[in-house]
This record gives structure tokens, C-alpha cells and sequence, in this order.
């Protein structure tokens, strides 16, 4: 137990990005506000991308830009940042897209509630 | 009693999942070492070879616009899709007899 | 290997994230739940630049600050309250 | 907004942040940032223009008609740039085996990727400011 | 192969040029379903014939990345036959039965169909091929059984479905299973499992039972049938007591003798216990009818029952058992369709459908209760009668196989068969002329002339049963 | 120049719908135009995909490998064109542009105006064009791109749909969606971290050697990869979202959505399973019994939850679902009969599924109703399109000489090969409860009484759409031939059976 907690203290900003992980889909998953819902999506993703960059990342390591002079401390891995921005803008649009889709549901419902929304839903539904 | 057991059962499966996620994260290659599995070819060629590759001394570009320039297509499609699934959905998507 | 003190400082800046989070989940006021959002992402960026991810950085504060006043405007449009 | 300061600083500063954010979107290739950033960057003066100036006076900044225009073609203009590798006989997205000009480092190096750069970015403002106007629009 | 492509599309073109001819008079809708049935049945006697004479007709065609093939051998022709004859029979009853109901147009394309799929089944030559068929009758006679529309029809129309589709469903596995371990599904070539000694044989052999089991009635797979008796009598008298159900007995004979063979047959555990499945069934089905007031339900379990004679002697897997299996096809098709036909005008006529109204038909409706009442001998096995020697067979395969108890159900089946009709008889010809308007008018000779030409041949087999042993023989040394 | 064409044809196939879709949106006002150019490519595409298709079955599978920009494999991006790609990129082609036929001058109802029609025409030309990428990439991270821009897409065309009701379907699909598409990058991550690679060749090879110390991480990339993709392909406990954003969908948007996206991301699985973990360690951590066993489950439950379903288009979606399970039930059984049985059935599932819900959008577009019990008589007065539906029933059911029939087959003969019997009983009475959710339809189309109504067929072009896709249903049962091999030649590739 306590090599596999001194383990988890090394790595941990994967040990960080699993507890993120596990937020954001807590927050996806029970509040009923789509609003928190959209919030709850974002926190998982960088969770995400956490564990990506603590992936390429290095201790010695220095920023991926040549540097003619700097050339004896290792460059970081590069690839996980080039991943990552794709994520990033990726998390943009399916926010951007959301946020549409929120407007449109308040210009219908009234409420960016999930539950008030099903609960007009059934009430127009009986009527 | 239904909603005890359900309780019950969310918490057992979040209990073996946080085990799970637990030893998987102590398993992993530890963080910020140089021995980590991501430095091989692939990498070394990124960094060593960016600039004769791709005439670019940003790395992170290097691979953006041009090893993966591929996936970057994609993303500007991603863009590009959700500004225009923000369109079809705001524009003109209200039926007649809507309430506010 | 042992932990330095740029790690300390990394746990420190992953510790505000989760209480950021935390924060997100538990507050009532949406508005307040997008400030604490932007807050987010900018200690997100400053880790990447710990991280020694500078592009990423500059890309995570620029969407960081575009999604919050997206969120902001929206928020603004329909209700604030959480139900 | 009616307030005065705020409509001059603004109304100072969008220059300077436009510049800014074309200057990261036309360097992304040697120093840190790129077209996405940049981009964004541009696309957020324009927002924030709109907010103090109301949405009307930003959208004669950047009408819908020309929105729309950037970006379909801002998207077609990478393919188009992909093109040009097969045009030269060489796999779709080649770069700088396609066109090599410049000096490794310089601006103009790295064969079309500052051009893939510039149409990014062009894409990327133009779609925050779309999603901008279109959130902020009143009902359809 | 023109005998046999011919027999087998009659029936789907007739039916097109029905369905092409929406507002044809209904004479001659009546003319094109006479001309292709009787095109049916003369290439089905033509391929039967070149069969029993050694003949050998096969089409292969590679469709869907399988191979089908239609290869009729002497059991599958004399089941080819057997029911294309009958089919003429039925379309000419049907033009009477048929004259005052709705929708003659729909019921006239799939009775022309059901033909084509059952002449399908009998010339298979092949699992899939068989299997084709067997689902293309399921579908084709789907919306003869539902023609009332009424919500009991309906019913019962989903009831057959999910019945059919459920035997279907377990033949397909056992097919698949059977490909697996033989590598092989077409019958020319001997039994398919001959030399497959493996364990799970027994379960192969239960689902393949119970697929065609569905068809064939075998208790407990059985309910759907009485349910499927709201459908029009001619429908009722061909397809629940020849074409589908002999499909399942067909079915049964072809798995029992083409897949296993019974050399494997005999040494199976289940096998052994499958005739008496089959005698509980004879046993319990006629009980059940006994019971029953509604004449056509009373012929329903009827029909269930006498289906396992067929079934008791295949599974004795003697020569005499087999024979008289073949023979109890011919001769009990030909009495029950009588039955049936009798009933059908009964209703029509008499407007009665329940057993213990009938005081008085036998007045009012001669010809039909003498039919009826031939017909009832012949389920009891009165010696004039056709089914007398099959019954006889059946007892002699079965004490050949040494069971000597088989016999003893099959006459107490007997007995039960006299309780089960001919008090009916008896009571229709007592008491006052009931209201009738007889057996005269337009259609009526159309009704009755097939029931009484159908009694005479079943006296006829009665009388000479070698006109039919050619056939019988030829089946029985196909595979002993 | 039919050289040129002949060597980038792996990146034309990809980039010619995304080509199209970036110029249509300006030209919304010439709305003809944006149709025309629609199924043009998407004819061009099916030309392209018959003849890729036909350049690897000549070479008996030799897969075509394209380097993006030059960069060879572990480096750059490549297009892999083997016997899998081309095999779903023919079903992706031949899908869409009958699909697209369909959509041509119909849309106003569903959508709206020549500008959102436009919009809507836009997604799916993306979506296609993704799909087409879908069937060839060969890079982990691509996949992830592209299942995104793929979610976004389907969502969008989801909320094209005027109305409120397909908003909240397509929020709802969209957080999941996003859930799962967090777990699959998870799941990349994790492959990353200790392969360092994200070719899926070099991955697996890098896989193979290190995967003994890395026990957990594999068995949890594993299950994040299952369960993402699972949340996105609807299986059974993670479909909550798909029945209301298939059934809310505009009508070519549904056919798109059940016929083809669901099978994309089950195509990304497959890949990413048996081409990064291999059949090896598939076989060591016991997924294939876990996915035969989610396969029966979401068979099962799929076809009651459709029987349950009073709403023509809802009870088509909970049918993907069960038919879903299928899929994955094939792919679980890991041997070569099994597995091409599956991917056959994946196609004629695409073709059946698009054809059943093409012809419901146009009855419903017809008679103005939406329940199962509404459709009396509907069979005599829109003959072709009840008469397509019907024919896409059959082939579901799997009754011989449909294309259901030929996947069940071998389904089936896979099952039974490796001995599973429960496997092929649920089968077996999965498409008999095929039959009892279906056939109700088809009888009372036919045989009930038509009210007085005038409903009739649609258009001359949908009508086309549903008699391509009618014949394409029977001919893929009646001659299977080049599609079959190509699967079963995808297949032995996928379980590395020379």
C-alpha cells in the first residue's frame, strides 16, 4: 500500500487528472443544470489533456522552440502539445455548439433546468 | 430500500473503480522521468529533425501543420462543423406556436 | 527520483484545480460558477507553462477567455440561477 | 455601454489587439502560439468592440455575408493549400517540399505553413465572431 | 428440370398475373387460378412419375454465397404429389367457398403462392433450400390465416407467426450446426450425419424436432393450430391439414432419415423416446377433440393428433413403419381434407358451426354427411377405408421395432376416433330436417363436388391400395 | 491525369465531400445548385469507392498506404486502404447517396428554408466525408478527430430538426457523446503513454512487447475505448440517448445517424481493438467474452424495448439498438466466419436500417401520423415506399435471399464454430422479436382498410433513393459476391490470418 501510494505521489498529475476526471463526469452525470452539465464536460476533457502534456512532460526538460545556444537540456516531447491544442479546439466547438443549444431550449422552455424541461415536456404531453 | 441499494451499488462501483484508477495510476511511467516510453523515434526524430524536416524551429508547429497536418484539416472541420450546428440550431429553428 | 520544488508548486496549482471544480459543482449562482470557470482555465495555462507548453498555454488563456465570455453572454441571455 | 472610457480605451486598443493577434497568427511557426490562438485572438477584439459598441456597430465590422464567406473558404483554403502538394506531384499536405522559400527560422520559412497559418486564423475569428453574433442575437 | 421449374413457378406466376388483373371478372380469376394449379400438379405427377422410375432432377444454384439446390427424391415427390393434387381440389372448392366472401383477389395471389412454397419444400434438396421454403410458406400463408381481419384472426395470425418464426429460427441453428460438423447439407448423397459419432448429437436432433415440430403440431409446439382454424375452410382443410403441417412432418421424415439416417437414429437416447412423444400426442390430441364443440377446432386437434401417426412411424425406423407413414400422408389427407370440406359447407349451408346443433344436417345436407360419414370410418379405420392399411402398417412397424405398445395406443386411438365422429353422424340424421337451404343453388356443386370425389378416392385407395404402393416403395427403398 | 487520380484516390475519397461542403454555404441562394453538386459528389464518391474496392480486391487485399505530406508512418499521418477500409468506405458510399437522393427537395418541411437546407446539407456532406475517413485512417489521434467532428455532425443534423423535442435529443446526445469522447481520448492517452506511439501498427507492435508490465493500464485503456465508443455506437446500457435523437431527427438525417454513423464507431473500435491490442492480449484480458456477452444483452433488451414502442421511428431506433448488438456479438466470437459474418451484417444493417427509416420519414411525411397503428391500408395507396419498407423487413427478420439473411448465416456459423450456443439462440430469437415488432406494420399497411385519405408516394427522387436501396437490400442477399469476399479478406486481416 504504501509503494503503491509513494507511486501514485510521483505521478501525480495523473493521480489529479483522474480525481478531475472523475468531477467532471460527477458533474455531467448528476447535476440537472445543462449549464453545469457543459461545465462538468470542460473540467473532464482538460482532465484529459492533463494526463496528455504530464505524458510528454520532462523534469530537466525545456520548451519545444529550437534554441541555438540552449541545446544541452533536452526538449521536452512536442507531440502531446500538438495533440492537445486539436483537443483544445475541439472542446471550443462542442462548447460553442452547447451553448447554442442551450439558447434554444431556454427560448422554448424557459429554464436551462434538465428536470423543469421534462417536467413541462410531460405536462404539455398530459394536456 | 430501493434507493439505499442503489446507493449500495453506486458506491461499490465507485469504490472498485477508484482501486482500479488507483493502481493504474501507480503503474504508470513515472511522471517527468526521462526514462518515460514516449521518447523514442517518434519524438526524436519531432525534435531533432523539425527544422531540416519542416523548415519550422517551433516543434509544436512542426507537427501541427505539417507531420499531422492532417488532423489539423480536422480541426478546422471541427470549427467549421460547430459553427454551422450553431447556425442550423439558433437560425430559424423555432415552430410557429412556440412559448417563451 | 524525489519531488523538486517546481513539482510542489504543480501540485499546489492541481490542487486549486480541484478545488475550482469542486467549487463549479457546488455553486448555486451560474455566473459565479463561469468566473470560477475562467479561473479554471487560467491556472490550466499557467500549469501548462509550468509544463513547459507555452503554445499550449497561449491557446488554453485565448479559448479559456472565449468560452467564459461565450458562457457569460449566454448566461446573461437566459437565466442565472441554478434550479 | 454608454460609458466614455471605456468606449476610447477600447476603441484605442482593438487596433493593438488585432495587431497582436495577427502578429501570433503570423508567427506561430517561430515562437509560441499559432494560427488558433491568434485567430481567437483577433475574433475576441471584435467581440469585445461589439460589447461596448452593441452589436450593430460590430456587425458592420464584420457583416454576415463576409462571415460566412471566411468561413467556408477559410476551411477550403487548407484543403486547397493540401492541393497544391498533388499539384506538384508530391502527397496531398506536403509543405515544404511543395514550396521552400526562406531560410529555416526566418518568417517565410517552412514552405506553406505560414499561408495554412493565415487561413486558420482568418477561419477561426470569423467563427468566434459568428458564434458571438449568433448567441447574441434576438429570436429568430 | 423444365417438369421441375415448372411445377415450382406455377404457382408464383399464377399469382402474379392474379395480382396483375385487379379488376378481372371473377370468372376469370377463377380460370388463371385453375389453369396454374392444375399446371402445378400435372408437372408435380410429371417429376413424381420420373422419380419413382429411378429418374433424377436437380437444379444447383449458387445464390447469396450458398448453395441451394432442389434434387426431389422419392419422399419429397410423393409429398409433392400428395399436395399438389389436393391443391386442384381446394381451388375448385374455394371458387365456391370463396363466392359471397371479400377480397377474393388477395386470397386467390397467396394460395397460388403457399402452392409454389409447398412444392418448394418437397423438392428441396437441400437444408437451406428446404429451409427457404419452409419460410416462405410461414409468410405466404400468413395472410391466408388472417383473411377474416377480424381481431381473433389477427390474432391467431401472430400467434402462428411467432410460433412458425420460432421453429424457424431453431431449424436454422440446427442447419448451422449440422454444416459445422458434416460440412455438408444436401440429402443425394446419403445420410448428412452418417459418420458424425460426437457428443451434442441429441441436442442437434431436439432442435431440429422441435422446429418442424411447430409445423407438424407435435404436442406441446401445438397451440397455434386450433387458433389458426379462423381462417376460410379451404384454407383450414389444405394448409393446416396438409401444406404446413405436412411441411413439419416432411420436415421431421427428412431429418430423420436425410440428416441422421437411422443407423444414428437408433443408437441416440432421444430418438428412443420420440415415438412416444409422438403416441402421447396421437393419444392426447384425439382426447382434446372429443371434447371440442366447435366442428372445425373438434377436426383441429384431430389433425394433431393423426399428424403423429405419421410422425410414431417414421420414428420407428422400420420399413413397415415408414411405409405406413407414407401411406397414412396420402390416405389421411385425402379424409381430412374431406372433413374439412364437409364442415366448410356445413357452415356455409347449415350455418352451423358447433357439434352438438347438427340434429337434422344429415336431412337437409345428404350428400355432405355421407361424405362426412366416409370419412369418419376412415379416421376410425373401418377396412373399406384407405387409412385401414396405413393403421395396419403403422402397427406392423411398430411391433417390428418391438414395441409392441405402439400398436395398442393406435388402436385405442381408433376407438377413441369412433367416439370422436360418429355420433355426429349418427345425430345428423335424426331428429327434424334442420333449416337449411340445401344442396342445391349456384355454387354449391362446386363445394361438394370435390368433398364427394375426394370420399371416392379415398374408397378407391381403400379398395385397390396398390395403386398407390409404386410411390410407397419407391420411398421406402430410397432409404432401407 | 488518371494517374494522379489513381495514386491520391485514398485522399480524394476523404477530401471530396469536405470539399463540397466548404462551398456550399455561400451559395445557399442557388439552392439547386447546392443539390445538384450534393449527390454529385456523392456519386463521384461511390465511383471511387467501387473502384478502391475493386483495386484491392484485384491485389487480394495488399493494403494501399498513403503518407500524408510525405511523412512515413510512425512520423506522419497515413491512409490505410486495406480490405476493412474499403469494405466500409462501399458501404459508405453506397449509403449516402441514395440517402442524399432522398434528402433533394425535401427537406422543407423537416428543416426549413434554401439556407437551412443548405446548412443541413453542409453537415452531412461532412459527416460522409468523416465517415470515408473513419474507413481509412490509421492513427489513433485521427480517430479521435474525426469521431468529434462525426458527433458534431450527427448532433447537428439531430437539431436541425425544427422544434424543441430534437434540441433536448440532441443535447442529451451531445453530453454523452462528449463523455464518450473524453473516455476514448482517456484511453489514447493511456496507449500513448506507454507505446509512444499513435500509428496503430507501431502502437500494437510497441504494445506487444511492454503490455506485461502494464496490466492495468491496458485493461484500462481497454474499457475506456469499450465504453466510449460504447456510449457513441448505443450499446445496450450506454443507449439512452439514441432513441430520442434518431427518432427526432429530420428523416435523412435518422437513415444517416442508424444506418451508418453508429457503424463508424464501431468500425473505430474494431480497428483500434484488433489493431492496437491484437487478437493476443484480446483474447488474454477476455474481451471477446465480454463483448459476445453485451452483444446477447443489447440484442435482447434492444428488441423488447422496441416492442414496447408505440412510435414508428422510436421503435426503429431501439431496433439499432438490438442490431447493434449484433454487431458486437459478431466481433467478440474472434474467428474469421464470425467476425465477416459481422461486417457483412454491419452492411446490409447500414443499407436496411437507412431504407426502414427513409421509408417511415416518407409515410409519416404522408399521412401526417406517427404511430405504429396509424398506417392502415397505407400499403395499396404508396406502394413503393410500403413495398420497400416490407423488403427491408424481410432482409431484417433474415429471411433467405435478403441481406439479413447472408450476416445471419455466418453469424451464426461463427457462433456455433467456436461452440457458443447461447450465442446463437439469442440470435435465433432476436430476429424472431424482429419479426413480432416488425411484421405488425407491414399487416396493417396491407391488410386493414385505407380511411378516405389521398396519401401518395413521395417524389420522383426519394422514390429513386427507396428503389436503389430496395434492390441494393435483395441483391446484397442474392448475390453477395465482391462485398463478401472483401469481408471476409478484412477479416483475416483483422485477426491476422494470413
Amino acid at each position: 500500500m504504501k509503494i503503491l501510494l509513494g507511486k501514485v505521489l510521483i505521478n501525480y498529475p495523473y493521480f489529479a487528472a483522474v480525481i478531475l476526471f472523475a468531477i467532471g463526469s460527477a458533474t455531467v452525470l448528476t447535476r440537472s443544470n445543462l449549464f453545469k452539465k457543459l461545465i462538468g464536460i470542460n473540467i473532464m476533457e482538460s482532465a484529459i489533456f492533463l494526463m496528455f502534456i504530464a505524458a510528454g512532460s520532462r523534469r530537466d526538460g525545456v520548451v519545444p522552440i529550437l534554441h541555438m545556444d540552449d541545446s544541452l537540456r533536452p526538449y521536452i516531447n512536442p507531440l502531446p502539445s500538438a495533440l492537445m491544442l486539436t483537443g483544445i479546439v475541439v472542446s471550443v466547438s462542442v462548447t460553442a455548439f452547447a451553448l447554442a443549444l442551450i439558447v434554444r431550449l431556454y427560448r422554448f422552455y424557459g429554464t436551462t433546468d434538465a428536470k423543469r424541461m421534462s417536467d413541462i415536456r410531460n405536462g404539455v404531453a398530459k394536456e | 430500500m430501493g434507493k439505499y441499494l442503489r446507493l449500495a451499488f453506486i458506491l461499490i462501483l465507485a469504490l472498485l473503480t477508484g482501486y482500479g484508477v488507483l493502481v493504474t495510476v501507480a503503474e504508470l511511467p513515472p511522471y517527468g522521468a526521462d526514462t518515460n516510453l514516449t521518447y523514442n523515434q517518434v519524438s526524436e526524430r519531432y525534435i531533432n529533425g523539425a527544422l531540416e524536416d519542416t523548415g519550422v524551429p517551433n516543434m509544436v508547429t512542426a507537427i501541427v501543420l505539417d507531420y499531422r497536418a492532417y488532423d489539423t484539416m480536422f480541426e478546422t472541420i471541427v470549427l467549421f462543423t460547430a459553427v454551422i450546428a450553431v447556425l442550423i440550431t439558433l437560425k430559424g429553428a423555432q415552430e410557429e406556436g412556440d412559448r417563451k | 527520483m524525489g519531488l523538486t520544488l517546481a513539482d510542489y508548486g504543480t501540485m499546489a496549482m492541481l490542487f486549486m484545480l480541484i478545488v475550482a471544480s469542486l467549487a463549479m459543482y457546488f455553486i448555486r449562482d451560474l455566473m459565479h460558477a463561469v468566473i470560477v470557470y475562467g479561473a479554471y482555465t487560467l491556472v490550466m495555462a499557467l500549469i501548462w507553462l509550468q509544463m513547459n507548453t507555452p503554445d499550449l498555454a497561449i491557446t488554453e488563456a485565448a479559448a479559456g477567455i472565449g468560452m467564459t465570455v461565450m458562457m457569460m453572454v449566454v448566461i446573461y441571455r437566459t437565466s442565472r440561477k441554478e434550479e | 455601454m454608454k460609458d466614455f472610457v471605456l468606449r476610447r480605451v477600447v476603441a484605442l486598443l482593438l487596433p493593438f489587439i488585432q495587431m497582436f493577434g495577427i502578429y501570433v497568427i503570423m508567427h506561430g511557426h517561430t515562437s509560441p502560439g499559432g494560427a488558433f490562438a491568434g485567430g481567437m485572438v483577433v475574433g475576441l477584439g471584435v467581440i469585445g468592440f461589439s460589447t461596448v459598441f452593441g452589436i450593430e456597430q460590430g456587425k458592420t465590422k464584420m457583416p454576415e455575408h463576409v462571415t460566412t464567406i471566411t468561413e467556408s473558404y477559410g476551411t477550403l483554403w487548407y484543403i486547397l493549400m493540401g492541393l497544391v502538394g498533388i499539384f506538384k506531384g508530391l502527397p496531398f499536405l506536403a509543405n515544404k517540399l511543395a514550396v521552400d522559400v526562406g531560410v529555416p527560422g526566418e518568417l517565410t520559412s517552412g514552405g506553406l505553413i505560414g499561408l495554412i497559418g493565415v487561413g486558420v486564423g482568418i477561419r477561426v475569428a470569423s467563427t468566434m465572431v459568428t458564434l458571438f453574433f449568433t448567441m447574441m442575437e434576438e429570436e429568430a | 428440370m423444365l417438369e421441375l421449374g415448372m411445377a415450382l413457378f406455377s404457382g408464383v406466376t399464377g399469382a402474379l398475373v392474379v395480382a396483375s388483373l385487379p379488376k378481372a371478372t371473377e370468372r376469370l380469376r377463377r380460370a388463371v387460378v385453375l389453369l396454374f394449379s392444375v399446371t402445378g400438379m400435372v408437372f408435380s405427377w410429371r417429376v413424381a412419375i420420373k422419380i419413382f422410375n429411378g429418374g433424377n432432377i436437380g437444379i444447383i444454384a449458387q445464390l447469396g454465397g450458398l448453395t441451394w439446390s432442389l434434387d426431389p427424391d422419392p419422399l419429397g415427390a410423393m409429398f409433392g404429389l400428395i399436395a399438389s393434387t389436393l391443391w386442384v381440389f381446394a381451388a375448385i372448392y374455394s371458387f365456391g367457398y370463396m363466392e359471397r366472401k371479400t377480397r377474393p383477389q388477395t386470397y386467390y395471389a397467396f394460395f397460388l403462392i403457399s402452392l409454389s412454397a409447398t412444392l418448394g419444400v418437397a423438392f428441396s434438396g437441400n437444408l437451406l433450400a428446404l429451409y427457404f421454403f419452409y419460410e416462405l410458406l410461414t409468410l405466404a400463408t400468413y395472410p391466408l390465416v388472417i383473411h377474416e381481419r377480424s381481431a381473433d384472426a389477427v390474432k391467431a395470425g401472430r400467434k402462428y407467426i411467432i410460433y412458425s418464426l420460432s421453429g424457424a429460427a431453431a431449424i436454422l441453428i440446427a442447419i448451422v450446426l449440422t454444416y459445422i460438423w458434416s460440412g455438408k447439407i444436401d440429402f443425394a448423397s446419403g445420410p448428412i450425419l452418417v459418420n458424425t459419432m460426437r457428443p451434442g448429437l441429441n441436442l442437434l436432433l431436439a432442435l431440429f424436432v422441435g422446429g418442424f415440430g411447430v409445423k407438424a403440431a407435435l404436442m406441446p409446439l401445438h397451440r397455434w393450430l386450433p387458433a389458426a382454424m379462423v381462417a376460410p375452410t379451404p384454407i383450414s382443410a389444405l394448409l393446416h391439414a396438409v401444406a404446413v403441417v405436412y411441411s413439419g412432418v416432411y420436415g421431421i421424415l427428412r431429418v430423420v432419415y436425410s440428416v441422421f439416417g437411422r443407423e444414428l437414429m437408433g443408437t441416440l437416447s432421444l430418438a428412443r423416446k420420440l415415438p412416444w412423444v409422438a403416441a402421447f400426442t396421437i393419444l392426447v390430441g384425439v382426447i382434446i377433440a372429443t371434447q371440442q364443440d366447435v366442428l372445425k377446432r373438434r377436426l383441429a386437434y384431430h389433425t394433431i393428433s393423426q399428424l403423429s401417426y405419421i410422425l410414431l412411424g417414421a420414428f420407428t425406423l422400420q420399413p413397415w413403419g415408414l411405409g405406413g407413414a407414407i401411406l397414412h400422408m396420402i390416405s389421411y389427407s385425402t379424409l381430412k381434407v374431406t372433413l374439412f370440406f364437409c364442415a366448410g359447407i356445413i357452415a356455409e349451408r347449415a350455418d352451423e358451426t358447433a357439434v352438438s346443433r347438427m340434429q337434422g344436417v344429415g336431412w337437409s345436407l345428404p350428400k355432405t354427411m355421407i361424405a362426412f360419414g366416409v370419412a369418419s370410418l376412415g379416421m376410425v379405420g373401418m377396412l373399406p377405408l384407405n387409412t385401414f392399411w396405413s393403421k395396419y402398417y403403422l402397427m406392423r412397424g411398430g411391433v417390428q421395432s418391438g414395441q409392441w405398445s405402439l400398436a395398442l395406443v393406435l388402436i385405442g386411438s381408433g376407438i377413441i376416433n369412433a367416439i370422436c365422429f360418429l355420433p355426429t353422424v349418427v345425430a345428423s340424421f335424426q331428429g327434424e330436417k334442420a333449416k337449411s337451404s340445401g344442396e342445391t343453388g349456384g355454387n354449391t356443386m362446386l363445394m361438394l363436388g370435390p368433398t364427394l370425389c375426394l370420399a371416392g378416392i379415398a374408397l378407391l385407395i381403400g379398395l385397390y391400395p396398390g395403386i398407390v404402393w409404386p410411390g410407397v416403395e419407391a420411398v421406402v427403398n430410397r432409404f432401407f | 491525369m488518371t494517374a494522379v487520380i489513381k495514386t491520391h484516390l485514398p485522399v480524394f475519397v476523404v477530401a471530396a465531400p469536405l470539399f463540397v461542403s466548404f462551398l456550399l454555404s455561400p451559395m445557399a441562394r442557388r439552392f439547386g445548385w447546392v443539390q445538384s453538386l450534393v449527390v454529385g459528389v456523392q456519386g463521384l464518391g461511390l465511383l471511387l469507392a467501387v473502384y478502391l474496392a475493386g483495386m484491392i480486391l484485384k491485389s487480394s487485399g495488399v493494403p494501399i498506404i498513403y503518407s500524408m505530406g510525405g511523412w512515413p508512418a510512425p512520423w506522419g499521418i497515413e491512409l490505410w486502404t486495406g480490405s476493412l477500409g474499403a469494405f466500409f468506405l462501399l458501404v459508405v458510399a453506397g449509403v449516402t447517396l441514395p440517402i442524399s437522393l432522398y434528402a433533394v427537395n425535401n427537406l422543407s418541411d423537416e428543416v426549413g428554408d434554401a439556407t437551412r437546407s443548405t446548412r443541413f446539407f453542409v453537415l452531412y456532406l461532412l459527416l460522409a466525408g468523416v465517415l470515408a475517413g473513419m474507413a481509412l485512417t490509421n492513427d489513433l489521434f485521427n480517430i479521435f478527430v474525426l469521431v468529434e467532428v462525426a458527433t458534431i455532425s450527427c448532433c447537428g443534423l439531430v437539431s436541425a430538426r425544427r422544434g424543441p423535442n430534437a434540441a433536448k435529443a440532441a443535447f442529451n446526445y451531445l453530453i454523452l457523446a462528449t463523455l464518450g469522447s473524453g473516455l476514448i481520448l482517456g484511453g489514447i492517452g493511456l496507449v500513448y503513454m506507454i507505446t509512444g506511439n499513435l500509428n496503430m501498427g507501431f502502437a500494437g507492435i510497441a504494445l506487444n512487447g511492454v503490455w506485461q508490465d502494464y496490466p492495468h493500464v491496458v485493461w484500462m485503456a481497454m474499457s475506456f475505448f469499450l465504453v466510449g465508443f460504447g456510449v457513441k455506437a448505443a450499446l445496450f446500457p450506454l443507449h439512452v440517448w439514441l432513441p430520442d435523437a434518431h427518432s427526432t431527427a429530420p428523416t435523412p438525417a435518422s437513415a444517416i445517424l442508424s444506418g451508418l454513423a453508429v457503424k463508424g464507431y464501431i468500425i473505430c473500435l474494431v480497428k483500434i481493438l484488433f489493431g492496437v491490442f491484437e487478437v493476443h492480449l484480446l483474447d488474454v484480458f477476455r474481451l471477446d467474452q465480454i463483448l459476445v456477452l453485451l452483444g446477447m444483452l443489447a440484442i435482447l433488451a434492444g428488441s423488447i424495448l422496441a416492442l414496447a414502442q408505440g412510435e414508428l421511428k422510436r421503435r426503429l431506433a431501439f431496433s439499432t439498438v438490438a442490431q447493434v448488438g449484433y454487431i458486437v456479438l459478431g466481433f467478440g466470437l474472434m474467428n474469421i466466419k464470425g467476425v465477416a459474418g459481422t461486417l457483412f451484417y454491419l452492411a446490409s444493417h447500414a443499407v436496411i436500417k437507412s431504407t426502414l427509416f427513409l421509408a417511415a420519414g416518407a409515410l409519416i411525411s404522408a399521412t401526417g401520423k406517427t404511430h405504429v397503428k396509424d398506417f392502415a391500408g397505407v400499403g395499396r395507396k404508396m406502394p413503393i415506399t410500403m413495398g420497400v419498407f416490407s423488403i427491408a423487413s424481410l432482409g431484417l427478420v433474415g429471411i433467405p435471399l435478403f441481406s439479413g439473411f447472408v450476416g445471419k448465416w455466418y453469424l451464426l456459423l461463427g457462433s456455433l464454430e467456436v461452440g457458443n450456443l447461447t450465442a446463437a439462440g439469442v440470435i435465433g430469437i432476436g430476429s424472431v422479436l424482429c419479426a413480432i415488432y416488425l411484421f405488425p406494420i407491414i399487416r396493417t399497411a396491407y391488410f386493414e382498410p385505407a380511411p378516405e385519405d389521398d396519401w401518395q408516394d413521395p417524389g420522383v427522387p426519394q422514390r429513386l433513393a427507396l428503389v436503389m436501396l430496395g434492390i441494393a437490400v435483395i441483391g446484397l442477399g442474392v448475390l453477395p459476391g465482391p462485398l463478401l469476399q472483401l469481408a471476409q479478406k478484412a477479416a483475416a486481416d483483422l485477426l491476422i490470418i494470413p
